[in-house]
């Protein structure tokens, strides 16, 4: 098992009512597997929202093998300016 | 010459600098919060920013303009936090030997701003109910 | 609202407006001296104007960029006399909703200023001799 | 006869030596007249000068015949900015 934990911003927040959650994963499981289960929690208000994802503070271009202990963001539109 | 800083609270302009040999042109941009977002009265809007991330994109996107283009200077400071209508969210300045390089090196700066730094903004309405920009419109 | 002056000696710049419910974009750009003018050092450039005609032409090209683009405001300072290497000889400042109408003012109205107001440059060498600006380059 | 003020400026006051010039002219010339003249004067020193036209600090398009009192200047490229 690994521990992740995932940071949530703009509307992941809104949808989920979390800054932040841990979550307890089987070893192997993939950003793209943690994408889903995020999307599932946010009761479709995330359907619309396209997501870029970030392990530890770094965009990644494609699903990564998450490993223990890795911070995970699935980032909406970025608003900054 | 890159300097990026992200900054809670009023922004203290950079100084505009009257005293460089090489430098034909100098392009300050300000960036400040309008009264109406998608059309609804806001007061303030509310930036949020993924810490630590947000700066290190804002300096990655800095480093690439200056590379990218021949420019000397790129300097940016952004304001998370509650930031009031009128005021300004985001304040860059480019030196370069020419105004044409300075100009698509300052477009090309926000651009990649808005579309890789980790902030956002958060809306503020009259009746102080707090959402993230983007529900204003629905 | 419009705003033009032809100045003799240095420029005061436009106060940074951060008190604007309507403009998002402030966009500002000054035009300095640099230690190059055709490849020969110079110390300083003097600007020659048509007293009047430069600054009423100045005053119908900066008209003409408000009325074509959607901008709010534009000043504009441009110096004549000796301007060392390194000082502004203009200073604009354009405010608009948006960024990109102010950007695409800001060019058309700085080319438009490049073609139409006569003013010119001389160039001062190190030598203290003082020859009309595009002669530098013979 | 007409009196007419030449003002020069950057190459045209290089290339004559003035700023300014008086002529006494005949009643009809004409601003293209005028230029010829001016031409001349500098002795082939504006022959790859383009010159634009201004009567009494306004730009015109084509060539005016002049009145007198005019004040006549024939603005080489600008250099403002």
């Amino acid at each position: 098992m690994i521990k992740i934990k995932i940071k949530c911003f703009s509307q992941v927040k809104y949808a989920l009512g979390k800054k932040e959650l841990v979550l307890e994963l089987e070893s192997g499981t993939t950003t793209q597997e943690v994408e889903r289960l995020i999307r599932k929690k946010a009761n479709r208000n995330l359907d619309i929202v396209s997501l870029s994802v970030a392990v530890n503070k770094k965009y990644i271009s494609k699903s990564l093998v998450l490993n223990d202990g890795d911070e995970v963001a699935f980032i909406p539109p970025v608003q900054g300016g | 010459m890159v300097k990026v800083e992200i900054i809670n609270g009023p922004i203290d302009f950079f100084p505009l600098n009257d005293n460089r040999d090489q430098d034909g042109a100098e392009i300050v941009f300000n960036g400040r919060v309008r009264a109406a977002e998608y059309d609804k009265i806001i007061t303030a809007l509310e930036y949020e920013q993924y810490e630590d991330m947000a700066e290190s994109e804002l300096k990655k996107v800095a480093e690439k303009t200056v590379k990218k283009f021949v420019i000397h200077d790129l300097f940016c400071k952004h304001r998370i936090g509650k930031v009031k209508v009128g005021q300004s969210s985001l304040h860059v300045v480019i030196r370069s030997k020419h105004r044409k390089e300075g100009f698509i090196a300052m477009n090309y700066f926000i651009s990649a701003l808005k579309d890789r730094v980790p902030i956002w903004k958060w809306a503020i309405l009259e009746d102080g109910t707090k959402i993230p920009s983007d529900c204003t419109s629905s």
